[in-house]
């Protein structure tokens, strides 16, 4: 029989650069997965949602992924905005959801059927700045981030006690809002703090753009970003510009490991373009399912089926595109039994020459 | 910094500027808050950059290529959507619904063809390196807004004050039926607006897409925004008022971030926009005819 | 002497209201006419749908000969035929010049344009001295005296006026209608409404009487002046 | 059957309330409206009594009542004080300065640390049930189509239509638009307290702008020239994108296009009582020969 | 009942009024007249409150008006009709005439929102007085229609009726018969003769000589901004200063 696994993602709306890489990484996989006979047999089958990036509608979408076509669980959704309203919806009706990009605090802690395997940005920005002290000699840097948008946020809170952890001074904190395309403003100020280093919790496209702005200003000083920076996006548009700038992220281009060349070969074939973190960190966690479904005995009952990959689930241990991957259970929040998080290693990587190479 | 700061602002300001000027256009002839005028402003990115990356045209050509196209986009919008309602003598907001309607379908087809992610222009389209003195510095493409936003400023100024066609245009601002009994072809100025007001729109995107490298099918609904601060600032329809009330929101923008705290960026300039309004309850140059009965 | 507008059978409809109801017309070349008739029985309708600014439900408008009820309103003030409405329309937040201005829209003669510029104000002193300020701050008066002077920028060929006296001075009244008779006597056709009865079909050649959307009486201004009916229903006895 | 209504009721459930809650808002709106202010603040209302309510909820042991109260008095309460001087602008001066004002509450939600900051708030419990939305927006709508029958809603409609003219007809102007504004305000900020108390997280961008324009686009939508209007476009905007999720890829573009399709011919929305009423005389006329 | 002193206004620069003093007696009809710009419309929109005098006072049964807002000095007994007609378009002509009751209509919220009874009194009786206004100036037959279909002269009686529905004590009209043809204008002075004798006071603007000489007990000649005139309909008539700003030779003899 087929196992119908429902998909939330943002495919339209200004969120959708996230959720259109994120669903060409599902497809990906399940399409090889299904190309190698499936899993025992069974064919998957992705019933794909728009989420439109908006809570109410992740909502509406997980419903009806739930009671009308009844998937065995749910991906998504890709903001974790969004997944603060529709988690609690797969939780309530016992079904598991698994996020591949919400990276905020406290998702997980919404309840035991909680998955995730994007790595929180606690794991990573701590290492990153680690190595850019050492690299660098940095002393003393100035950060910038998105203050409206809970990735960035929750982004710049990891690096603001990372920074305070490890004594670095921080010379000027500055914001920019969601669809600001010019910082100047921030940047004359920064550049006035004199900083070794800018700090930047950013999506890639905010990064390139502010790389690029930063240069025209006459700044030479090296970026610190975390995974908002892993995206080809980046390189595109600032392209040499960005050189020495230190990102930290499970998922690297460079990785030559060969579930991740197979990866990257894969996705270029089939959409005619490079993938970025999103795309692959969705691709291991079709995987990552398949492994725990392998060891399921489906029953065709839905709520059992469901149980039963729950229970599955935080065993399995995975080698994939993005390295290393095993689950971590969350501490539980106000008493509440918590779901679980990803224990990845952090590969830290510098940018030479428009691209992103490994770190020595 | 604060020379420096200074030209971010002017730079800013004119960016919002040459948004508003086709936007204010629309708004003080057609009587209309034309809200499809962000996504003509995103497809005139869109069909530019097509063009030099495709077609390898130069820009100029891109450039003027995009400013018919979206001009021809925009008389298409005026002759199927807004002159049946001018038609129907329809209440005063379903123009304004409709364009969101409009800019919904743009957005999305937009979306479709050219997905979601940013795109920028072939690195080498303009010269990329900024222009320095001593420790200022501004790049080329901010330059040639700030000139073209004041220069296309006061052109149109010039033509609404100094010439019949603005006046006529300014007497259908008034009154359609008055502009009417004196002769003017009313439809036909209201295409000619759309038109102008269309092509600017695609200028403005082709400029803002080639300073900040961030062409994308939403870059317009933020511009929107700052857009409909930027015309009731100035005061309805005021040529002058889009420049100065753009200047004036990245005035405000830049040095609250310069002096407060770029967290409160927007708060201050919607803030001080509302602070505004309330001193002049027509914005800075609205018209007060203060005869009441 | 010829007819230089031709109505016939002319019918306007406010939804299912008929409000104009067949009515023919002729304006004779450099005649006076007078079209009077109580609140409501259809004046300005008609004038509106000469104009071209509503559909008319049926007839045919000719205008030395040309069919105009198929153009569009401006069109057919380039054909010469220029109306001051009811209400004046008055450009209220351009100034009172740019009013002026306007009103030579379709004209391109650029010396005569201020020739005419300068009679307007000879005939309304007033309009000089507040060339600059905005027509809306014009007092009722004012403004009428503005609406007529920019028709006669036009130069038309047929002028309609819709109640040209309404909201003026005694003093003002007979300088408009003195204004009429010297701008008729140098060949212009006019169409005159109004409700200042005696004085219109005074200085009118020709008038008709228009009652609930049809016209009951037409015979020359004299004639009409010293007709029992119309004496009973418009001159008060 | 029952088991039909089930499994419908629990996949359409947040549909259905959502139409509830976009009902009220539409109305909340269509009521300055009625009064002739283009006021766009109602989102930022909304957002005032969501806070204001989930923060109860969330921080204190008040019950779900208080909650509510809360979420209608804290948006009365902001709209008496930013009524006072807005209120004299008057079109699209006013929409701006509301929308201004709906930027300013972004940003301070934003920045406070109490509200949770761009993460707002999650894990609202759930209180809101279906009869509760239906008592408040019928109470809503029973009070809206009682003044409208009044001398308020006359004064409405006078200010809207000249407010010169209303004034010296002896209508407190003034008074009548703070009122309007007051109550329109106490509406948005219910309907934001119930539906915060259904979507387990609230955060400030839910109240930005375009929630602003698409609460304009449903009332204007349906019709604003009675109550019916603003009911019927909430609800067929709302249901829209359900139905309409067959397209997929289209169905934003489609969304647009049906908007553009119902303005075009419909221009004064979709509940237009004088077309109806021309359209029953044209019948009626064409009915019976007598007539006229 | 009414009374100016010594009231100036300017615009600007532009001096319309200046030093402008009368009074109005109770029961009266007052006229008002002058050249076009003279400053009429001025002089009553200080009076409803919609402008400010720059200097002066203005006093109504003694009560001094320059800090009361219009719609209080509407509840005061004051009401007008417009110059350019201001009536309430997109509503019936019944709904104009009632909207003119506001002040009247006590009823309090509960009684609204529970339709008690003296809710529905309330506005039955206002509905009932207002299709009787309505047949004073012969529109009650169009009362349920939407006020924007009338035609001009059609819409000046309706302001009428509105004007009177607020229960003036003092009217102020600006140019009522402006629009009318004679016979109307003998029917609407029948009505305001009417009105006068019901005890209202009334003080009128008006261009049309017979009319305003016929029905004014007194009147004030205007020109530029100052009183030139002021005196029974025969004084002013026969003053030489006003036949030369206003009248001319015709309308005098
Ligand atoms: N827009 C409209 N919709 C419906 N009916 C209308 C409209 N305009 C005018 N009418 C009706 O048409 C008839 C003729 O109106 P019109 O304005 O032509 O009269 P008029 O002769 O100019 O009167 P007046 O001397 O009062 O200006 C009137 O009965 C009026 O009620
Ligand atoms: N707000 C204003 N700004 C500038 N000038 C004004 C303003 N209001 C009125 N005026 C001027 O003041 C003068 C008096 O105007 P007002 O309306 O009182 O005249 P009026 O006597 O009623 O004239 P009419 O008989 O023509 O109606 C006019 O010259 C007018 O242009
Ligand atoms: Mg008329
Ligand atoms: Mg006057």
């Amino acid at each position: 029989a087929d196992i119908r696994i429902g998909m939330a993602e943002a495919l339209t709306g200004p969120a959708a650069k996230y959720g259109v890489a994120i669903k060409n990484g599902f497809t990906l996989a399940a399409e090889g997965i299904n190309a190698k006979g499936g899993i025992n047999g069974n064919k998957i089958v992705l019933v794909i949602e728009d989420e439109q990036g908006k809570k109410e509608e992740a909502i509406n979408v997980f419903k009806k992924l739930i009671f009308q076509d009844k998937v065995l669980m749910i991906f998504g959704p890709t903001l974790s905005n969004s997944a603060f309203a529709a988690d609690p919806i797969a939780n309530a009706t016992k079904t598991v959801v698994f996020g591949t990009s919400n990276t905020a605090d406290g998702i997980t802690g919404m309840g035991p059927f909680t998955f995730r395997n994007s790595v929180m940005e606690a794991d990573v920005l701590p290492v990153t700045t680690r190595a850019a002290v050492k690299h660098f000699g940095i002393k003393k840097v100035a950060v910038l981030y998105g203050n409206d948008d809970a990735f960035t946020k929750s982004g710049y809170d990891v690096f603001k006690s990372a920074l305070a952890d490890q004594k670095i001074t921080v010379t000027d904190t500055e914001t920019y809002a969601k669809g600001d395309v010019d910082f100047k403003a921030q940047l004359t100020k920064i550049k006035a703090s004199n900083p070794d280093a800018i700090v930047c919790s950013c999506l890639a496209e905010e990064a390139a753009n502010i790389i690029l702005q930063t240069r025209s200003l006459g700044m030479k000083q090296p970026f610190i970003g975390g995974n908002g920076f892993n995206s080809p996006k980046l390189f595109e548009i600032a392209k040499d510009a960005a050189d020495n700038t230190l990102m930290g992220s499970p998922w690297s281009a460079e990785n030559i490991a060969p579930a991740n060349k197979q990866f990257i070969a894969d996705y270029k074939a089939k959409f005619n373009a490079d993938p970025d973190q999103f795309a692959a960190q969705a691709y291991d966690a079709m995987h990552i399912v398949t492994e725990a479904l392998k060891q399921v005995k489906l029953s065709g009952n839905p709520e059992k089926d469901r149980l039963a990959l729950r229970d599955a689930l935080p065993a399995v241990k995975h080698d994939g595109a993005t390295g290393k991957f095993a689950f971590r259970r969350a501490a539980p929040k106000d008493g509440k039994e918590a779901g679980y998080d990803a224990q990845q290693d952090a590969i830290v990587n510098i940018a030479k020459g428009g691209k992103f190479v490994l770190l020595k | 910094m604060f020379e420096q700061q200074l030209i971010n602002a002017l730079t800013l300001g004119s960016v919002y500027a040459l948004f508003a000027l086709g936007f204010t256009l629309v708004f003080g002839v057609l009587g209309v808050i034309n809200l499809s005028h962000g996504a003509i402003f995103m497809l005139g990115s869109y069909i530019a950059l097509l063009l030099v990356s495709q077609f390898q045209l130069s820009l100029w050509l891109a450039m003027a290529v995009a400013m018919l196209a979206c001009g021809a986009l925009g008389v298409i919008v005026d002759f199927l959507v807004l002159r049946p309602l001018r038609r129907r003598n329809a209440p005063h907001l379903s123009p304004m619904i409709a364009t969101i309607g409009v800019a919904i379908m743009i957005t999305n087809i937009a979306q479709g063809l050219f997905g979601a992610e940013n795109k920028r222009f072939p690195f080498g389209t303009i010269p990329e390196d900024s222009i320095s003195i001593g420790n200022l510095h501004l790049t080329a493409v901010q330059l040639a807004i700030v000139l073209i936003s004041f220069i296309l400023m006061i052109v149109l100024l010039l033509v609404m004050r100094r010439t019949q066609l603005g006046r006529a245009l300014r007497a259908i601002a008034e009154s359609p039926k008055a502009a009417y009994l004196l002769g003017i072809n009313v439809e036909g100025l209201f295409l000619l607006t759309s038109f102008a007001a269309a092509a600017l729109g695609a200028a403005a995107g082709v400029l803002v897409g080639l300073s900040f490298n961030a062409i994308s099918p939403f870059m317009g609904q933020p511009m929107l925004h700052k857009g409909i601060a930027v015309i009731i600032l100035g005061g309805m329809g005021d040529i002058r008022g889009a420049m100065i009330g753009g200047l004036f929101l990245g005035v405000a923008e830049v040095m609250s971030v310069a002096y407060l705290s770029s967290d409160f960026r927007d708060a201050v300039a919607f803030g001080l926009l509302f602070l505004i309004l309330l001193v002049r309850p027509s914005g800075m140059f609205g018209k007060i005819l203060e005869r009441k009965a | 002497m010829s007819a230089l507008l031709h109505i016939e059978n002319l019918s306007v409809n406010y939804g299912h209201i008929q409000a104009v109801k067949n009515i023919s017309l002729e304006l004779q070349n450099s005649e006076i006419t007078a079209l009077v008739g109580a609140n409501g029985a259809g004046k300005s309708t008609s004038l509106l749908a000469i104009s071209g600014l509503i559909k008319a439900a049926s007839g045919t408008i000719r205008m030395a000969g040309e069919d105009i009820s198929t153009l569009s309103p401006h069109q057919i003030v380039q054909k010469g035929v220029v109306q001051v409405a009811e209400g004046r329309a008055i450009l209220t937040t351009l100034t009172v010049q740019e009013n002026l201005d306007l009103g030579a829209y379709t004209r391109k003669d650029k010396i005569q344009i201020h020739r005419d510029l300068d009679y307007i104000f000879t005939l309304f002193p007033v309009l000089k001295n507040r060339a600059t300020g905005l027509a809306g701050n014009l007092s009722g008066g004012e403004q009428q005296m503005l609406a007529i002077g920019r028709a006669l920028m036009a130069k038309p060929k047929v002028l309609l006026l819709d109640e040209p006296s309404m909201g003026l001075a005694p003093l003002m009244v007979q300088e408009i209608f003195r204004v009429l008779k010297e701008i008729n006597q140098s060949g212009l056709t006019i169409l005159l409404v109004e409700q200042n009865v005696r004085q219109a079909l005074k200085i009118a050649q020709r008038g008709y009487v228009l009652e609930n959307g049809e016209i009951v009486l037409q015979d020359s201004g004299q004639n009409l002046l010293h007709n029992p009916r119309v004496i009973a229903a418009y001159l008060g006895a | 059957m029952l088991e039909w209504w089930e499994g419908f009721w629990s996949i359409y459930s947040t549909v259905i309330f959502g139409v509830g809650i976009n009902a009220m808002l539409a109305l909340s709106i269509y009521l300055t409206l009625s009064c002739g202010l283009l006021s766009l603040a109602n989102a930022a209302f909304m957002g005032i009594g969501a806070y204001a309510a989930s923060m109860i909820s969330m921080q204190t042991g008040l019950s779900f009542p208080v909650a509510l109260l809360a979420s209608a008095c804290a948006p009365a309460v902001v709209a008496l004080v930013i009524g006072i001087p807005t209120l004299r602008l008057s079109g699209v001066y006013l929409a701006m300065a509301t929308l201004g004002f709906g930027e300013v509450v972004r940003v301070i939600v934003l920045n406070l640390e109490i509200t949770g900051g761009p993460m707002g708030i999650n894990g609202i419990p759930t209180k809101t049930e279906w009869w509760h939305i239906a008592v408040i927006l019928g109470l809503t709508i029973f009070v809206l189509a009682r003044l409208r029958r009044s001398k308020i809603g006359r004064a409405f409609e006078a200010i809207k239509e000249d407010e010169i003219a209303a004034r010296l007809m002896g209508v407190n102007v003034a008074g009548y638009k703070l009122l309007a504004f007051v109550i329109g305000a106490v509406i948005a900020g219910l309907a934001g307290g119930l539906n915060a108390h259904y979507t387990f997280t609230i955060g400030p961008g839910n109240y930005a702008f375009e929630n602003a324009v698409d609460i304009l686009t449903m009332a204007v939508f349906g019709g604003t020239s009675n109550l019916l209007g603003p009911l019927i476009g909430s609800t067929t905007l709302t249901l829209l994108p359900e139905v309409m999720r067959s397209m997929k890829d289209f169905r934003l573009a489609a969304n647009g296009l049906i908007l553009i399709l119902v303005i075009l011919y419909l221009p004064k929305g979709i509940w237009d009582p004088a077309r109806l009423r021309g359209l029953r005389s044209r019948f009626t006329k064409t009915s019976s020969a007598k007539g006229s | 009942m009414l009374e100016l002193q010594a009231i100036s206004k300017r615009f600007g620069g532009l001096h319309v009024l200046q030093d402008v003093s009368f009074t109005m007696p109770a029961g009266s009809i007052y006229g008002l007249i002058g050249p076009n710009g003279a400053g009429k419309t001025t002089i009553v929109n200080l009076i409803t409150g919609l402008l400010r005098p720059s200097s002066g006072h203005l006093r109504f049964n003694g009560k001094d008006l320059s800090m009361v807002e219009p719609h209080k000095i509407t509840q005061l007994g004051i009401a007008r009709t417009f110059q350019n007609i201001r009536i309430f378009k997109e509503m019936t002509l019944l709904e104009n005439v009632v909207v003119g009751m506001h002040d009247d209509l006590n009823y309090n919220v509960a009684s609204l929102l529970l339709n008690l009874r003296s809710f529905r009194e309330a506005e039955l009786q206002a509905k009932t007085r207002a299709h009787e206004l309505l047949s004073w100036v012969r529109l009650d037959h169009k009362a349920h229609m939407l006020a924007d279909n009338l035609s001009y002269g059609e819409q000046r009686k309706l302001e009428f009726a509105r004007a009177l529905a607020t229960q003036p004590q003092l009217l102020l009209l600006d140019e009522p018969v402006a629009g009318m043809n004679p016979s109307e204008k003998t029917e609407l002075m029948t009505e305001i003769n009417n009105i006068r004798n019901r005890g209202f006071s009334i003080f009128m603007i008006e261009h049309d000589m017979r009319f305003v000489m016929e029905l004014c007990d007194r009147i004030a000649v205007l020109n530029f901004g100052k009183i030139i005139a002021e005196g029974t309909p025969d004084q002013v008539r026969s003053n030489p200063d006003v036949i030369e700003a206003y009248l001319g030779k015709e309308e005098a003899a």
